[in-house]
């Protein structure tokens, strides 16, 4: 089972790398929505610090959700995902391990892009410390969530509306409290209750999660 | 010899509609099940519920006795599939594609590189997915059933595409898996010949016209 | 209620049709003396003045807003767990309910905000879970009609109910996680209610008529869904597939 | 009998591998030419080549006598084509996929039905394309040829998961083509038969082994 | 010629529509985006004023750029690209036909949702007026730029980074002179400028994208 969690999650790696179409897009997404926001908002120091942590977090957000769909997809389209279906071992654990993969390749990058483009927005060096707490007990969520969305409309004619519906609002907590950790570090108070909440969050999506993901799955292999 | 698939009262339905109803077979080791009918008779259809991708309207699959809805794991280990997509991704080499399905199942790298030779893929392994000719493509996927050990073999018309010496490797691979002990179901419309097979006609009942 | 006592359609048709009246009626009847109650006998509030009586309608719906959701995920578990198909009809038919009610609190509240804290809305928790709530039902409501197949829509959608619930909780105690502009709870507390009784009675009578409102509603509407699967089994069975 | 297509020295680089050269052939009203070949020999190439979709490595492609390579536009205008890919959106109806394909071409709307109709899919008509069976859209993508006018046929084993009934519609369409002075070149591993066809082989030199 | 257009158009727009993939996720896409913003800035009005243009348009590139891919690549995959090149007229037709679908299910809708959203982001009146005009001149510029991205990446592997490095460059100009538009408005001054410069951008792009376009999708279908 620990082999075959690690042959998907090396393959689906592997498939984001080489195909970039997921994975270095991610960062590059995530790099290109937070540099256009000094040109959308202009180059005010105060503004953009003020809005550096939302931007952030909406654009990991966005690089999340959007980055999902496909790797299930691809899947489904080109018959792998039956194969995968049929492998000896609980769909839960295959659905884990690519959501393990697709937090390698989108928010495990994003992460190591964040404090980059914090600077670039000019965050206090205060925020740092949060930022990356948050986004790193974030973006696993976000995973977790996406892969439900995904996978509920796979078999579905209107994918596209529907995954942003579906997993939006699940989705705005973590972005709420990712911001929150930030703008209290800040402030000078403590990040920590809402980085507790983020764990909270993440804990629950990770029991919960996959096992919605892995039963929308089926639906879709029917 | 006893049944170590025995299927009972199968039936189907896909968007409500009633693909097939009472099915019933049992096959024993070594033994080759073809199903036919025409398009859109429910041959895939049957072939994926017996994989357990399409959950039964009624009836029940047993494996060794056991139904396999208790135990769908135990079960999936024993069995590889062939669908009508060959799932080869075109940015990963052949030789990747076919490591990649075989790990899933426990083969390992010298039964993956039997598995090519056989197929003559062997001189594409280091070549992208993604410039295959569709008969090679199939080849990448009968390959997968070489590359790791599985009683069942389900294959929906394997023999696509393929040219002649495919389809005699083919032949001869399914030969050699039943002579193993080994249990077939082919889906075909006859380009494909196995020796003493079952059959079973899902008939012309509900045809595509 | 036990679903196995309801468990077959036919014999949902019987009996419901025999709750659907009194339902009905005694629904009018609460709804009717609440709104009077509320509206004219009960006093106006000493800091709100007259504003206070949008309460009688907003509370209750956000309650019935949580009770729908809340019905809505554990039909959606019963019909997954054990397969029972007049669970999924329930879930279907109480989402679009839910979603009124939702969306009359959400109207309500923002009526109240308005004179209360001088903005129609603002982006605290509270208010952020309850529009969360509306989009999930939104998202059931779509899901399940967006597959051409409704039983796989009813899978999907009844998955997706379940997920969403962990946002009820989150709607619920809100007012006690986060502090909020919003008041906190001050009828279903541990030590009584702090909420005067003459504004208390109405307010239960309102919430009672609501719920006999859902409960003649979601009938009509479970019958529609029993009925309509009916038609299309008969359609199939006539184009012979 | 003058060549309405003629095909001189054709040659084919992909990937930067020859796939094959030296292909000369000339086919006139209500010819066929049949592709022989082992996979990977070249046959869909040479298919895509003449479409114009591969730009020939040398020689060149004329129709009536021009080269094709002049004028692509109107060339395109004479030529119908099915490829392994079956072109059917999932999410539009049998005859609405169909219907786009013949707008496209300056079919209308009573040559679509008559298409459905020749292969068997007239009772599918407005199934949504996902859920057809693989023969089902194979049948699909052949109906596109019947649905609007073209006087030379490229087919990629056109056969594929079709079963008898449908082989022998296919084999009627065609026929039915050549009668009217129409073109066919198809590829093959065998399971079609042509009345009188030409036969090129693409030979075994580079095999799939 | 026309009714081979036309019939693309419509096509497209029905398949995005039926879909949803492309066409309502976009508006779907950009009301989350927008409305996004909000949770994670906070929800001071003066401030969702002062980066409403910005957020508006970095969330209408995104919705642009994010969707075009998507079009030129199920054609390709699903066979319908080569068939589309081999009807008998110009590629180009081919493509402008798709662009002009793309723009109709991502541009417009965006150009319909964006006033709503502006005033949610509490942009001032002043504003409206150079916001509308910079979006209908700009939306179409995207759609041409991201259609040569979305078809120079289609045989290439590592699409993903391509795509952005492609495309973006190309379409910061857009973003910025839209911004600057709407800024010149609620700043008193005349927009007028600007949008002549968006018009000659989408000119340019109007003369060019095409042809790149047809270009990259033949190389893609060797
Ligand atoms: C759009 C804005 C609003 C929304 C979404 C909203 C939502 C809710 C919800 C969901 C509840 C039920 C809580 C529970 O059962 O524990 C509730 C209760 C209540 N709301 Fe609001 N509300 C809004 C605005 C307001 C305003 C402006 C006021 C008055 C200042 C108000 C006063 C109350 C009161 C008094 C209760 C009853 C609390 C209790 O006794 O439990 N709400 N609201
Ligand atoms: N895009 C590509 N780039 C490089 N090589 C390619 C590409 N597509 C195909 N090839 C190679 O060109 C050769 C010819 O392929 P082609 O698809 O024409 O064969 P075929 O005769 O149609 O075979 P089949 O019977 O399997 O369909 C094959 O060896 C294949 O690997
Ligand atoms: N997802 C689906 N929803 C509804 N109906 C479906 C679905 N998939 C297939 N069908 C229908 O079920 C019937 C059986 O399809 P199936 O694919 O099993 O046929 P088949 O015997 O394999 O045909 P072929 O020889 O063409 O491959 C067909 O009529 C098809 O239209
Ligand atoms: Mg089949
Ligand atoms: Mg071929």
């Amino acid at each position: 089972m620990i082999g075959t969690f690690a042959a998907i999650v090396g393959r689906d790696v592997t498939l984001a790398v080489r195909r970039g179409g997921d994975a270095a897009t991610v960062v590059a997404f995530f790099v290109v929505v937070v540099t256009l926001f000094p040109f959308g908002v202009g180059p005010e120091p105060n503004l953009l610090a003020r809005i550096a942590p939302g931007v952030l977090w909406v654009a990991a957000l966005l690089a999340a959700t959007l980055s999902l769909d496909r790797v299930f997809r691809a899947d489904l389209e080109d018959g792998s995902l039956e194969l995968l279906a049929l492998a000896p071992c609980p769909l839960v654990v295959t659905v884990l391990a690519k959501v393990l993969a697709h937090w390698l390749t989108t928010g495990l990058p994003l992460l190591l892009a964040a404090p980059v483009l914090a600077i670039l927005l000019n965050l206090p060096w205060d925020g740092f410390e949060a930022l990356i707490g948050a986004l790193a007990l974030g973006t696993p969520s976000l995973s977790l969530i996406g892969a439900v969305g995904a996978a509920l409309t796979l078999g579905v004619r209107r994918a596209g509306v529907l995954v942003a519906l579906l997993v939006l609002p699940l989705a705005v907590p973590v972005l709420t409290f990712g911001v929150a950790a930030i703008e209290a570090a800040l402030t000078g108070q403590t990040a920590a209750p809402h980085l507790m909440i983020l764990s909270g969050f993440l804990l629950g999506a990770l029991a919960l999660a996959p096992w919605a993901a892995a039963a929308a799955v089926r639906l879709a292999l029917d | 010899m006893t049944a170590r698939l025995a299927v009972e009262g199968l039936a189907c339905v896909r968007g409500e509609r009633r693909v097939f109803e009472r099915v019933d077979f049992a096959l024993g080791a070594g033994e080759a099940l073809v199903l036919t009918g025409p398009n859109g008779a429910g041959k895939s259809s049957l072939l994926r519920t017996l994989a357990g991708l399409i959950e039964p309207a009624a009836g029940r699959i047993a494996w060794d006795g056991a139904d396999v809805a208790e135990d769908p794991e135990a079960f999936r280990a024993q069995v590889q599939a062939v669908f009508h997509a060959d799932a080869v991704k075109p940015v990963l080499t052949v030789a990747q594609n076919l490591r990649f399905w075989a790990r899933l199942r426990g083969g390992d790298d010298a039964r993956v590189g039997r598995a090519l030779e056989r197929l003559g893929l062997a001189r594409l392994a280091d070549v992208p997915g993604g410039v295959l000719s569709a008969g090679q493509r199939r080849r990448l996927a009968l390959a997968r059933l070489l590359a790791a050990p599985a009683a069942l073999w389900l294959m929906d018309e394997p023999a696509v595409t393929l040219d002649r010496d495919a389809v005699a490797a083919l032949g001869a691979a399914i030969a050699d898996h039943r002579a193993g002990g080994g249990l077939v179901v082919v889906a075909t419309h006859g380009d494909i010949a196995l020796a003493d097979a079952h059959r079973l006609d899902l008939g012309a009942a509900r045809g595509a016209a | 209620m036990s679903w196995h006592l309801l468990a077959s359609p036919a014999r949902f048709m019987r009996y419901s049709e025999r709750i659907r009246p009194w339902a009905s009626a005694l629904a009018l009847g609460a709804i009717a003396i609440g709104l009077y109650q509320g509206l004219f006998a009960s006093p106006a509030d000493y800091q709100q003045g007259d504003t206070v009586r949008i309460m009688y309608v907003h509370v209750p719906s956000a309650w019935m807003a949580l009770f729908c959701y809340t019905a809505m995920a554990v039909s959606s578990a019963g019909y997954l767990v054990w397969k029972q198909p007049l669970a999924e009809i329930a879930a279907r038919a109480t989402a679009p309910i839910g979603a009124c009610f939702t969306a009359l609190a959400l109207a309500t509240g923002s009526l109240w905000g308005k004179p209360m804290w001088g903005t129609w809305w603002v982006w605290d928790a509270r208010l952020t879970s309850v529009l969360v709530l509306l989009f999930l039902y939104l998202g059931y409501m779509a899901l399940a009609d967006a597959f051409d197949d409704p039983v796989k829509g009813g899978k999907a959608a009844s998955i997706l109910a379940l997920v969403g619930f962990v946002n009820v909780p989150i709607v619920k105690f809100s007012v006690d996680w986060w502090n909020t502009l919003h008041q906190p709870v001050s009828v279903a507390r541990m030590d009584g209610p702090t909420i005067d009784p003459a504004m208390l009675a109405p307010l239960l009578i309102m919430a009672a008529g609501f719920t006999l409102y859902y409960v003649a509603l979601v009938i009509v509407r479970m019958q529609a869904l029993v009925l309509e699967r009916r038609v299309r089994a008969l359609q199939q069975v006539a184009a012979g597939a």
